[in-house]
C-alpha cells in the first residue's frame, strides 16, 4: 500500500543544530495556509516589537501574523513563498534589540484553563508546521471530547530532518508540553508516532517518557507517506474518518508545533522561529538551522558557505516528493516551510508510453487508481466516481512509474477539472 | 433445441452483429462514447424483445391464416415503428433525464437492421413463443454486449498514437474483425 | 548569476524503469528458450532423427520471428514517424522483440518459416502498430498473430507435421496431450490421457509434445518466481487463472471418481502455465487494479475450461486470453471503483462463483465417464454361433456411415471387416490395414489412430469399443 | 450528369458516408450476390425516390417516416416476390438480407434528404448515382473477398442468374497456386476487408490533400 524510499538523512544529521538569528531585513509574508486575504495592521514607518501583530487573517480562522524581529516597517515587497507564488510581505528593518512585550516568567504550564490555552495559542500565531499551516487552535477549539492526541514525528519525506533534530535537542520540553496539553484538554492518552528504524529519537524519548504515564511511543514502519494524517490515524486508531480526525476524537500535531506550543505557554513567546533543514547535494554544508520567520533564504545559504557550483541547480521549497521547484532562490521562511532542498537539475528522461503495469495503483496511499484516472481525463462523471479529489498529491505514483511519466500531474489536472465543474 | 442452446446460439455463435452483420450503421455510429452505446444497446434490447413478441403473435394469428406471409416485412416494420413511438412517449412521461439520453437514439432504432433482423430470423426459424422470447433477448443482449465492449475499447483508442488513416472507423472495424474471429471460435 | 531550472513533480524516481522490467522478462524467458532448443532441437539430433538445420530450427524460428517484428516496427518508426535511425533507440522505446519472441514460443515446431513470417507481420502490424504501438494495443500482439495463423494456416501446419518434432513422432506417436484428449469424448482415464506420455512428471518438466516453448511448466514457474522477486509481473493473474482451472477440473474429475491426477493433468497440458504466466500477464493488455486482476484471472479460467470441454478447439488458453483482453478496460474500471465500494464487484464475483460451480457440474454430468450410449452407433444384427458372436454394426465415419462385421471369440475381437463405407480418407486406413490391429484384442484404448485419417480410424476404434462393451454386457 | 458522378465518388454510400454497411458485408461473399444485391437496392432506390419526390408536398410531416417506410416496403416486397418465383436459389441465399433493404440506411437517408426536398428529376438522378455508387462499392468488396476467399469469381452461378442467361460463368483459381485465405469468406474477413479499404481511402485522401497544400 505504501512506498519504501531511500532516506538521504545522514548528511544533515551529522551537523549539530545551528542558528541564524540576525538577518538585516525581515519580510513577513502575509499568508496563512495558502489564504492571502489578510488585513494589514501596520504602515510604513511604524515600530514593531518581536512577536507583535502585523496582520490578521480574515474569514473563519482569525489567526494573527506576527513579526519575528523588533524594528521599523520599511515597506511592502513581493517575494516567493513555499507554494511558489509571489506573496506581499511586510519589510521590517531589524534593530537587533529583539525587544519583546510582556515576556513574563509564566506559571507552571499545566495550570492554564482551556480557554486561556486556546487564547494563547491563537494570539501567539501557532500554526501546523508539518506543511499545511492549519491554525492549531481550531483543532482544540471543539465541543467534542478529544480522547487521543497523536504527535507526528514520522517525517517520512527523504532529506528532511528538522523534526528529528528538534526532538533530539528538546525531548523534555516536548514531553512537558504534551503533558500540559493532555491535562488542559482532559485528553486520556497520547501517542508519539516515530519510525521504527529511527533509533536515536526512540532512545531519546524512552529515557524521559517514564515519568509521563499517559504518553506512549507508537512505532510505525518506515514507509512513505506514513506521516500523512489519514494513514497515521488508520494505523493507530484502526479506524477511518470522513473529513477530519476530530470525528474520531483525535487531534494530530506535528512535533515542531508541540514545541511552539511549549514556548508559547512557558515563555509567552510567539511562533517566530523554526528549525529548517537545508539539504541537497548542491549545498556545500547541508545542516539544520533555527531561523526567524521572514528571513530570506538566500542570506542563510550564503552564511553556510553557499552552493557547490552555480550552474544547473533546481531549488525546491519543501521535500523532494511534495516540494515545489522555484524559479529563483528568493524564498522567504514561513512557519510551515520545513526544508529547503538544492539539488542538481534532474535530466528529463525520455518518457515512454504507459505500459499499464499497475504499480501506481498498488502504491497509492489513498487507494486511487491513477492510470484509470489518466484514461478517463475527459469523462467528469467517471472521475468523480474514481474519488479523484481524495488524491493528496504525495507523488508516490510518479516516483514508482517505470515509464517515467509524471502521473501525479494527470491526477492534479483531473482534480482541477472536477473543481471547475462543481 | 433446449432454451440454453437457443440462448447460446443467439448470443455467441450467431451473434447478430459479428456473424450476421446486422445493425452495423448504429454499431459503428454510436459506439464512440460509452454512454451513447449503453443507452442505444438497452433501448435495442427493450424494443427487440417486445416487437418480436408482437410480430410472432401477428404472424401466427393473422398472417398465416390469411396466407399473407409476403406482407410480413411490412407488418414487422410498422410494429417496430409504432413501438418505438410508444416507448418514446412512455419514457418522456416517466423520467425526462432518461429521455434526454435516449431521445436521440429511439428514432434511430426504426432504421436499425439489428432489430428487424432479429425479428425476421426468429420468425423464419419457426420457434414457439417462449423460444422467440429467449432468442430475441439473447441476440439483442449480444448486440448490447458487443457494442458496449467496442465503445469502451474505442474510447481508449482515440489517442494520438493511431496512424492517421486508421482513425475512427477503420480501427473500430479491425477490433470488430478480431471479435468476430473470437466469437466464431465458440461455434 | 545562478542558473536555476524549474522542474516538475517528485525529484526522486525509482531505478526500476520499463527497461529493467523488460530485461527481467527476457531473463525469465531464457531457460524456456534453451529448453525448447534442447527438446525440439538437440534430442532429435542426438537420436539421429533430424538434420543440422532441424536441430537449429527452434533458434532459427525464434530469431526470424524476433527479427520480423523488430524490423516492421523499426521501418514503421523510421518511414512514417521519422524517428531517429539508431537501433538502440528503437530497442529502448518499442520493445518490439517481445511479440516476435512470444509468437515463436507458442507455435508448433513444424510451422513453415513463411507462415511464421506472415504471423509475425500480422502480430506486429494488426496486433500493435495499428493500435498505436507500445502501450496502446488492446490485444496481446503475439496471440493475434497466432490467432490469424490458426484461422488461416491451421491445415498447412498439421500437414507439415503439426506439433510433433521428429523424435516425438516415433517415440510417442500421439498428438499433443490436449488434441489427444479431444478425441476422447468422455472425461478420460489415467492411462488414456497420461500413460502415453509417461508420468505426470514428464508433463511437469515438459518432455511432452506441444508448442515450441509451452510445455515445461517447471521452467515457467521458475520464470514466474524470478519475476515476482523482481516485481515485474502481475502475480495475481497467473495464480487465479491456474487456480480456477484446477478447482473446476478437480470438481469435474472428482465427480467422475478421477483423483487428484486429473486436475494436475489438465493444468499441466495445453500450454496453460506458459499462457497464464507470460501471455495473460502482458502488462499492456491486462488489468491494472488488483481486484480486476483477480476477476480477470477467474474469468480466464472459466473460459479455458469451457473451451476445453464444450468446444472442439484445443487452443483454449489462447482464445480465452484474447476474449478477456476485450473486457479488460471494463473490468479495470470496476476494479478501480471496487477499491471504495464493494457493491458492483460483489455481484460480479457472485456471478463467477455460480459460473464455476454451474459449469463444472454441467460438464461433469455431460462428460460422464460411464459408457454413454454413442448416439451414432447402432447394432444391426447379433448372432452367437458355438463360441463366436458376430455383430453387424454401423458407426458414423468422416463423411459417411461405416458398416462393419465384428467377430468376437472368447471375449476378444477375432476379426473385423468393413462391409460398406465411402469415407474420403478411407484409403489411408486400408493401406496400413488398420483393421488387423484389432485382432484378438480385448481392449482398444491403446490402439492409435491413423494420422491423416484420424476421424475415420477413431470411428472404427469407437465401433470396436462399443461392440466390446455390448459383448461384456 | 455531375450529380451521378459525385454520387459514385464523393458521396459514395459505403466508402464515404459509411451507410448501408449491413448488407454490404454480409452478402459480398461471392461476386454475383454482390451485384445482384446492388441492383436490387438500385431499383428500390429509384422507385422510392421517384414516388416520394412526387408525393412529397401532400404528405404531412408527422406521418412522414411511416409513409416512407411503407413505400420502400412495398417496393422491397415486390422484389421479394419476383425473386422468389424467378430465382428461388438466389432468394434463399440472400435470405433475410433482401427484406432488410427496407431498413437500409442509404435508401431511408436518401429518401429523407433528397427525395423529399428536391425536384423529381434531381431525385431520380441522385437515386441512380447513389445506387450505382453502392453497387460499385459492393462489387469491389465482393471481388476482393471472393478472390482471396476461394480464389474464384462467380459471375453467373447455376442456381443464380445462370437460369436466365443460360450458361453459368464461374472463373476458377484466378490466381495460380494461391491457397485461399478462408477467413475472407467468413464474417471476420469482411470486417478486415472494409477496414483496409477505408484506411486506404483515408490514406489516399490525406496524400492528395498534402500534394494540394504544398
Amino acid at each position: 500500500m505504501a512506498l519504501h524510499l531511500p532516506k538521504y538523512k545522514k548528511k544533515t544529521l551529522e551537523h549539530s543544530l545551528a542558528k541564524y538569528m540576525r538577518p538585516n531585513y525581515v519580510y513577513i509574508p502575509l499568508i496563512n495556509a495558502g489564504d492571502t486575504n489578510i488585513t494589514v495592521l501596520v504602515q510604513k514607518g511604524d515600530y514593531v516589537n518581536k512577536g507583535s501583530i502585523v496582520g490578521r487573517r480574515k474569514g473563519t480562522f482569525k489567526i494573527p501574523i506576527l513579526s519575528s524581529v523588533s524594528g521599523i516597517v520599511v515597506g511592502f515587497e513581493e517575494h516567493i513563498c513555499y507554494n511558489g507564488e509571489k506573496v506581499k510581505c511586510v519589510k521590517i528593518e531589524n534593530d537587533f534589540k529583539d525587544s519583546e512585550l510582556n515576556v513574563k516568567k509564566s506559571k507552571k504550564i499545566t495550570d492554564f484553563s482551556k480557554k486561556e490555552f486556546l487564547e494563547i495559542i491563537k494570539e501567539k500565531g501557532i500554526i501546523g508546521m508539518g506543511g499545511a499551516g492549519f491554525p492549531t487552535y481550531a483543532k482544540y477549539d471543539t465541543k467534542r471530547k478529544i480522547n487521543t492526541l497523536i504527535v507526528n514525528a514520522v517525517e517520512c519525506e527523504p532529506y528532511i530532518t528538522a523534526d528529528q533534530i528538534l526532538g533530539l535537542n528538546f525531548t523534555e520540553e516536548i514531553l512537558e508540553a504534551i503533558d500540559a496539553i493532555l491535562t488542559i484538554n482532559e485528553i486520556e492518552e497520547c501517542y508519539i508516532a516515530v519510525k521504527k528504524n529511527n533509533s536515536e529519537l526512540i532512545n531519546a524519548f524512552n529515557n524521559h517518557i517514564g515519568t509521563y504515564l499517559r504518553v506512549k511511543l507508537f512505532l510505525v514502519d518506515d514507509m512513505y507517506p506514513m506521516g500523512w494524517e489519514r494513514m497515521l490515524v488508520k494505523k493507530i486508531i484502526k479506524e477511518d474518518y470522513d473529513r477530519l480526525p476530530i470525528e474520531l476524537g483525535v487531534v494530530i500535531n506535528n512535533i515542531s508545533t508541540i514545541y511552539a506550543i511549549y514556548s508559547a505557554l512557558k515563555y509567552n513567546r510567539a511562533l517566530t522561529e523554526r528549525t529548517v533543514t537545508f539539504a541537497g547535494e548542491m549545498l556545500k554544508a547541508p545542516q539544520n538551522i533555527v531561523v526567524k520567520v521572514g528571513t530570506p533564504v538566500k542570506e542563510i545559504i550564503e552564511s553556510i558557505e553557499g552552493y557547490k557550483r552555480a550552474k544547473d541547480i533546481t531549488f525546491i521549497a519543501g521535500g523532494p516528493m511534495m516540494g515545489t521547484s522555484l524559479p529563483s532562490d528568493d524564498l522567504i521562511i514561513t512557519p510551515n516551510l520545513n526544508c529547503v532542498l538544492v539539488i542538481k537539475s534532474p535530466v528529463n528522461e525520455l518518457a515512454l508510453p504507459c505500459i499499464r503495469c499497475g504499480k501506481c495503483v498498488q502504491v497509492c496511499p489513498a487507494k486511487l487508481s491513477p492510470v484509470i484516472i489518466k484514461d478517463n481525463l475527459n469523462n467528469i462523471e467517471t472521475l468523480k466516481k474514481l474519488n479523484t479529489d481524495k488524491c493528496i498529491e504525495c507523488g508516490s505514483c510518479s516516483y514508482i512509474c517505470p515509464s517515467r511519466l509524471n502521473i501525479r500531474e494527470c491526477v492534479k489536472l483531473a482534480k482541477e477539472k472536477i473543481k471547475e465543474v462543481r | 433445441m433446449s432454451l440454453i442452446n437457443i440462448f447460446i446460439v443467439g448470443f455467441l455463435t450467431e451473434n447478430i452483429v459479428l456473424t450476421k452483420f446486422l445493425g452495423l450503421c448504429s454499431f459503428l455510429g454510436t459506439s464512440n462514447k460509452r454512454k451513447n452505446s449503453f443507452f442505444m444497446g438497452t433501448s435495442v434490447v427493450f424494443v427487440t424483445v417486445i416487437s418480436s413478441i408482437f410480430s410472432y403473435l401477428i404472424y401466427k394469428y393473422i398472417l398465416v391464416p390469411f396466407d399473407a406471409t409476403y406482407l410480413r416485412t411490412l407488418m414487422f416494420i410498422l410494429i417496430i415503428a409504432c413501438l418505438v413511438k410508444l416507448v418514446e412517449l412512455f419514457i418522456k412521461k416517466v423520467n425526462s433525464t432518461l429521455y434526454e439520453n435516449l431521445g436521440i437514439y429511439l428514432p434511430l432504432i426504426t432504421t436499425n437492421c439489428a432489430v428487424l433482423g432479429t425479428v425476421l430470423v426468429g420468425i423464419n426459424s419457426n420457434y414457439n413463443l417462449i423460444e422467440i422470447l429467449v432468442y430475441s433477448f439473447a441476440s439483442s443482449l449480444g448486440y448490447l454486449v458487443v457494442i458496449y465492449t467496442l465503445s469502451t475499447i474505442r474510447e481508449r483508442l482515440d489517442n494520438g498514437a493511431i496512424p492517421k488513416s486508421f482513425k475512427d472507423y477503420p480501427i473500430a472495424l479491425i477490433v470488430a474483425t478480431i471479435m468476430a474471429i473470437l466469437f466464431s471460435r465458440f461455434g | 548569476m545562478k542558473e536555476i531550472h524549474i522542474k516538475e513533480g517528485p525529484f526522486l524516481k525509482t531505478e526500476n524503469k520499463t527497461n529493467n522490467i523488460m530485461n527481467n522478462l527476457l531473463i525469465a524467458l531464457i531457460p524456456i528458450i534453451l529448453y525448447s532448443f534442447y527438446k525440439n532441437g538437440i534430442v532429435p539430433y542426438i537420436n539421429g532423427k533430424s538434420t543440422i538445420y532441424q536441430m537449429l530450427l527452434p533458434l532459427i524460428m525464434i530469431f526470424v520471428s524476433v527479427f520480423v517484428t523488430f524490423f516492421t516496427e523499426y521501418l514503421y518508426g523510421i518511414l512514417i514517424k521519422k524517428e531517429p535511425k539508431n537501433i538502440g533507440y528503437h530497442l529502448k522505446t518499442k520493445y518490439s522483440i517481445f511479440p516476435g519472441l512470444f509468437l515463436a514460443l507458442i507455435l508448433p515446431i513444424n510451422t513453415p518459416i513463411w507462415i511464421l513470417i506472415v504471423g509475425a507481420l500480422i502480430s506486429s502490424l494488426i496486433g500493435k502498430i495499428v493500435f498505436g504501438g507500445l502501450g496502446y494495443n488492446i490485444f496481446n500482439p503475439a496471440l493475434i498473430g497466432r490467432l490469424f495463423i490458426i484461422t488461416i494456416f491451421a491445415v498447412t501446419i498439421t500437414n507439415n507435421g503439426g506439433y510433433l518434432n521428429s523424435y516425438e513422432v516415433d517415440a510417442i506417436s500421439k498428438s499433443t496431450p490436449l488434441s489427444n484428449y479431444a478425441t476422447i469424448e468422455t472425461i478420460g482415464t489415467y492411462d488414456a490421457l497420461v500413460k502415453p506420455y509417461g508420468t505426470l512428471w514428464n508433463f511437469f518438466f515438459g518432455s511432452i509434445p506441444g508448442a515450441l516453448g509451452e510445455t515445461s511448466a517447471f521452467l515457467c514457474i521458475l520464470g514466474f518466481l524470478y519475476l515476482v522477486y523482481k516485481k515485474a509481473i502481475k502475480w495475481r493473474i497467473p495464480i487465479t487463472y491456474i487456480g480456477t482451472v484446477f478447482v473446476m477440473t478437480y470438481i469435474i474429475g472428482s465427480l467422475n471418481d478421477a483423483t487428484l491426477w486429473y486436475p494436475t493433468f489438465q493444468i499441466l497440458s495445453g500450454g496453460l502455465f506458459f499462457g497464464a504466466i507470460f501471455m495473460a500477464t502482458d502488462p499492456v493488455t491486462s488489468p491494472t487494479t488488483p481486484i480486476a486482476q483477480v476477476i480477470y484471472g477467474i474469468f480466464l479460467g472459466i473460459l479455458t475450461v469451457v473451451f476445453r470441454y464444450l468446444t472442439n478447439a484445443p487452443e483454449g488458453v489462447l482464445t480465452s486470453i484474447l476474449i478477456m483482453n476485450m473486457f479488460v478496460i471494463m473490468i479495470d474500471r470496476l476494479g478501480a471503483y471496487a477499491r471504495f465500494g464493494y457493491k458492483k464487484i460483489a455481484i460480479l464475483v457472485l456471478v463467477q462463483i455460480m459460473l464455476i460451480l454451474g459449469l463444472s457440474l454441467y460438464i461433469a454430468e455431460t462428460k460422464e465417464n460411464k459408457v454413454n450410449v454413442d448416439p451414432n452407433f447402432n447394432i444391426i444384427s447379433k448372432e452367437t454361433k458355438n463360441d463366436a458372436t458376430t455383430y453387424i454394426v454401423t458407426e458414423k465415419g468422416y463423411s459417411s456411415l461405416i458398416k462393419a462385421e465384428v467377430i468376437i471369440k472368447d471375449s476378444k475381437i477375432e476379426k473385423i471387416n468393413i462391409l460398406e463405407q465411402n469415407d474420403s480418407f478411407y484409403s489411408k486406413v486400408e493401406e496400413s490395414n488398420y483393421v488387423d490391429k484389432f485382432k484378438n484384442k480385448s481392449e482398444v484404448e491403446d490402439i492409435d489412430t491413423v494420422s491423416g485419417a484420424t476421424i475415420t480410424s477413431t470411428a472404427i476404434k469407437k465401433l470396436a469399443r462399443n461392440v466390446l462393451n455390448d459383448y461384456m454386457g | 450528369m455531375k450529380k451521378i458522378w459525385n454520387g459514385i465518388t464523393k458521396e459514395n454510400a459505403i466508402f464515404v458516408l459509411l451507410l448501408g454497411l449491413c448488407p454490404a458485408l454480409a452478402v459480398t461473399t461471392t461476386f454475383e450476390k454482390s451485384y445482384v444485391m446492388g441492383l436490387c437496392v438500385l431499383v428500390v432506390l429509384l422507385g422510392s425516390n421517384f414516388i416520394i419526390s412526387l408525393i412529397k408536398k401532400i404528405v404531412p410531416d408527422l406521418v412522414k417516416i411511416p409513409v416512407f417506410i411503407l413505400i420502400i416496403g412495398t417496393f422491397v416486397t415486390a422484389i421479394e416476390i419476383v425473386l422468389k418465383n424467378e430465382l428461388p436459389g438466389l432468394y434463399d441465399v440472400l435470405s433475410i438480407y433482401l427484406p432488410l433493404i427496407t431498413v437500409n440506411c442509404i435508401i431511408f437517408g436518401r429518401a429523407l434528404e433528397v427525395a423529399s426536398k428536391e425536384s423529381v428529376k434531381n431525385s431520380i438522378l441522385d437515386a441512380i448515382g447513389t445506387g450505382l455508387g453502392f453497387t460499385m462499392a459492393l462489387m469491389i468488396i465482393g471481388l476482393v473477398r471472393e478472390l482471396f476467399g476461394n480464389n474464384s469469381i462467380t459471375i453467373l452461378s447455376n442456381d443464380g442468374l445462370a437460369k436466365i442467361f443460360g450458361q453459368n460463368l464461374v472463373i476458377e483459381n484466378v490466381l495460380p497456386a494461391f491457397t485461399p485465405i478462408n477467413i475472407m469468406v467468413k464474417p471476420a474477413g469482411a470486417f478486415l476487408a472494409l477496414a483496409l479499404l477505408l484506411a486506404f481511402i483515408n490514406f489516399m485522401k490525406s496524400r492528395r490533400k498534402k500534394n494540394v497544400s504544398n
